[in-house]
């Protein structure tokens, strides 16, 4: 990682951080590459891409049993990921971090296990109209199976959350558990979940947060969340592509049936039947992604070293600047709230020019956003939009990022001609 | 300066021909590439076999719009079944762009709607 | 890869072929490491350790739908992973090679998604006493919520499947599904799949293969097996941990209903509920390994030009010395058959020495096996054996690591003492 | 040579002390380690809460059976409230050789089903 000499205590220097990142050093179309999809995915720093590399020249082996000094020593580096997972997240036992693929893995994890055995028909599951698709179909496959229904809480003209909404549900319908997204993907809504969980607990409901855009972003401390499932991706947090994590409180793991069946989760099988392996095992069937929890222990080591509050504090300054920019190119139109609780995301639409046209020119200038519904469609139904372009932040984007996104915006309008 | 954005795809977007809808007509399809939300309808009137009127309308981006403004230029007159033989290459041909694979189903809607409403022919066509 | 210029077309040389991998270069406990656990997971040559360190290098991004460049970038070399995928295997369509992160979710996401879906009360899933535990728990969990039962083929003396027994549970019970691996991977068997599943499909049931031990090891042509679906695993076959595949028939795969829910497979989603992408998108939710399956391609790049007879050739030559060398050990009990349907695994046993006690002593003479129940436990039981150790082959072995494994067999006997 | 295999463990590994069962004893328990197969049953019988009498028998690698033996050694005469203080380490020590990660668990095997046997605690000892 490079030194940040330069910079106080406490903060860094983006474009320092840019260098320990190969694929950034590149050009697009003969323009430097401005990567601005962050929330999509991350880009590695090298000492991930190092740690794979040196993981597969010199320590694999499949894990668990394997009683040769190979095995001993992946199996020791992928327990070690694991306590570096815990850490992170501050959770109080790193057996109840189940690594999965990806958040998708997580949610559906919860949905399949937990979900087809503790939903009972006339049970309510509530979600928000923030939520990522993936924590929203996994729940409309097993209310429809269980005969339970799902509600949804709607946002406000800022994009917040309607508390009142949740507290309807929590005080007129059974409700099991509420899923609730951390930060909105297509928004950057920060979502009070410490306070959604107190109310959740309170009528008797289950809190399952979706992580996947706050554990890179920011602090995230499941303890003082005080939620019982927490659901992440890897690949968003500087890690490699493959590997995930579901966090949840141990004694509901431990009553929860397995999901996946195969290697390693169990503890006895024979032709009449099988019996489970304790946590972490029981959730982890077959062979897992070793390389992968490498990478990622080395992503959350880089994090940790940038430090956390480092990096929420970055993101806080960098999408103040973005919003007071784009706030300037004629024609955008800006989604979101603009307060304390607005990740470092930020979706905007530019006239009526679809955000596929911007995105496509954008390309053009070396600028690389999303455009389209974010996976987040019954969001885009509720904004009545089809679809947004987004601009998301990271560690290694700086102010330089934003000028040019906000010059290739003009670029798009002159194409298209005033008013297009 | 983006190549995609040539003045001739922005021509057929801000000014697409054939607009709109046919009262009555023989044939009528829509679709939609739910990714993007590009829609397309296609209003056509036949006679002997062959295509007399043809409207569509639509919204979504600018290559999804303009390919099919250009592809009602295209059929207006044609044989119904020239329809079948006409591929993908040819639109992109027309668009005259070099369009991303990404982009490439934004320039086949219109095509895709036509090839269903002449033959019911529902799958993307292969380019 | 290295040259192979002084053997014979269609055949290579062990010794060489070890130069590409790294791992293989190290020592352990100051002797050279002799590594025959390629069943439970393969090494890696360098091409495929470069592929992985190049993607995060240059074209890492998330795919799909990304219309900037290193998203196009990284969306081709993922379809271009599957395309090789699907020539490997001779699978007539690249849409129907479904990416996931190993043949255990690939054979449970059959259980869940076809099983659910198909089985009824009364209805019997065939497997063999030879599966895997990724291939019997899965049929337990879906068997036992449907209603219906399973079916065990027993073998014979000689670890052969009893195809006697299979035709009669075809003759006599409503099969719907029959269960097989391709290769035993306690025991070696190479089964006659393409027999079964012609008797099978005689009899109306479908057939699912795991494919885990025999994708890496020898030519697998799903067209000529006849085979309805096929499950492997990226990490057996020099690929990096966390990519593997379904194989499915189109029109089998497009009836499933999907498995996990989420981000890219669906087509729509509203409140009120969801629609589902075409494959092989639908089963494919979240993102994906992009990483993990570009370095899969490079395996199968390297496999082919190995030549998956050759392949096949050098085990079967290996596997012949391996049993003539062990067999002059005193007190080795070898397991398996002994003919062409010998795959590149030797099971035994040494007097009454447990195998874990053979594992740790031939480990400290640099030699990695491995000793237990191979997550086969039913086949063990079956045996009257608690556990077995196991030396597995492949491309990087040659005949001198068979001589390391005999020798340090010698050691053991000499620490337990003649008859221990 | 494997350091794991000293003349002590191969000793007590051949030699079990205090192998068998006891009829009519106060305790009996046994536990696997289904991993490995690996097994261990302890009988005992207590005088004024101290172990009278204590013996095991089992089935397994060299390393769980020699750790079984060692620890009946060690118990024998002790007080029931002693076996509370044992610790892994205890048995780690006795064994006197490193004992990798993979073999913790037959190593500790024997101590599980001491404690399960005196106290019901069922999860392996923490080392
Ligand atoms: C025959 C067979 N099936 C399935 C598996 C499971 O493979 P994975 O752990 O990669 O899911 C294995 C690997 O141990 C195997 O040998
Ligand atoms: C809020 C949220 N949840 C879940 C996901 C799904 O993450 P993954 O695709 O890594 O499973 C995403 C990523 O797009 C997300 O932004």
């Amino acid at each position: 990682m490079s030194t940040h000499t330069t910079t106080p205590p406490g903060t860094f220097d983006a474009r320092q951080v840019k260098q320990d990142f190969p694929i950034l050093q590149q050009t697009v179309h003969g323009k430097p590459l401005t990567y601005l999809d962050s929330a999509a995915s991350s880009q590695k720093p090298l000492v991930v891409i190092e740690a794979l590399d040196a993981y597969y020249r010199a320590s694999n082996a499949n894990i668990h049993r394997g009683v040769y000094w190979l095995s001993e020593h992946a199996t020791a580096l992928y327990d070690e990921a694991r306590e570096k997972v815990a850490r992170f997240i501050n959770a109080p036992d790193p057996r109840s971090c189940v690594f999965v693929r990806n958040a998708t893995e997580a949610l559906n994890l919860v949905a399949y296990s937990w979900g087809r055995a503790n939903l009972e028909p006339g049970d309510t599951v509530v979600l928000t109209l923030l939520e990522h698709h993936s924590n929203i179909v996994p729940w409309q496959i097993v209310t429809a199976e269980r005969g339970a229904t799902i509600r949804y809480v709607d946002i406000d003209h800022d994009g917040r959350l309607r508390l009142d909404q949740l507290d309807h549900y929590l005080r007129t319908e059974r409700v099991k558990l509420v899923g609730v997204t951390h930060v909105a993907n297509a928004l950057g809504t920060i979502n009070p979940v410490a306070e959604i969980a107190a109310r959740a607990h309170a009528a008797g409901a289950l809190v399952l947060v979706d992580g996947a855009q706050s554990v890179p972003h920011m602090p995230v401390d499941v303890q003082a969340l005080d939620v019982d499932f927490l659901a992440f991706s890897g690949h968003k947090m500087l890690g490699p592509m493959g590997i995930g994590v579901l966090w949840g409180r141990r004694e509901i793991l431990e009553a929860m049936p397995p999901f996946l069946g195969g290697g390693d989760m169990i503890r006895e099988v024979t032709t009449c039947g099988s019996t489970w392996a304790d946590l972490p095992a029981k959730f982890e069937a077959g062979t897992p992604s070793v390389g992968d929890a490498v990478g990622l222990g080395a992503a959350i080591d880089y994090l940790t070293a940038l430090g956390m509050d480092a990096v929420r504090a970055h993101e806080r300054e960098i999408v103040a600047y973005a919003l007071e920019r784009l706030a300037q190119v004629p024609g955008v139109t800006l989604y979101g709230p603009t307060g304390e609780d607005r990740a470092g995301v930020v979706s905007f639409t530019l006239d009526d020019i679809h955000p596929h046209d911007i995105a496509s020119i954008l390309d053009s200038e070396g600028v690389a956003i999303r455009a389209g519904h974010h996976c987040a469609q019954p969001l885009m139904d509720r904004l009545g939009v089809v679809a947004t372009a987004r601009a998301s932040f990271y560690v290694y984007n700086s102010e330089e990022d934003v000028d040019r996104l906000a010059d290739a915006l003009q670029t798009v309008r002159r194409i298209f001609g005033p008013g297009a | 300066m983006a190549d995609l954005y040539r003045e001739n795809i922005l021509d057929h977007y801000r000014n697409p021909r054939n607009y709109g809808t046919i009262e009555n007509a023989d044939i009528s399809y829509e679709d939609s590439n739910p990714l993007c939300g590009d829609r397309v309808r296609i209003d056509m009137r036949i006679e002997d076999g062959k295509i007399a009127e043809i409207k569509f309308t639509g919204r979504g981006c600018a290559i999804s719009q303009a390919s099919a403004s250009m592809l009602t230029e295209m059929v207006e007159g044609a044989d119904l079944d020239e329809i079948r033989e006409l591929s993908a290459q040819d639109i992109l041909d027309e668009l005259g762009v070099p369009i991303s694979p990404a982009r490439v189903k934004c320039a086949l809607l219109g095509l895709k709607v036509l090839k269903s409403a002449a033959y019911g022919i529902t799958d993307w066509p292969e380019h």
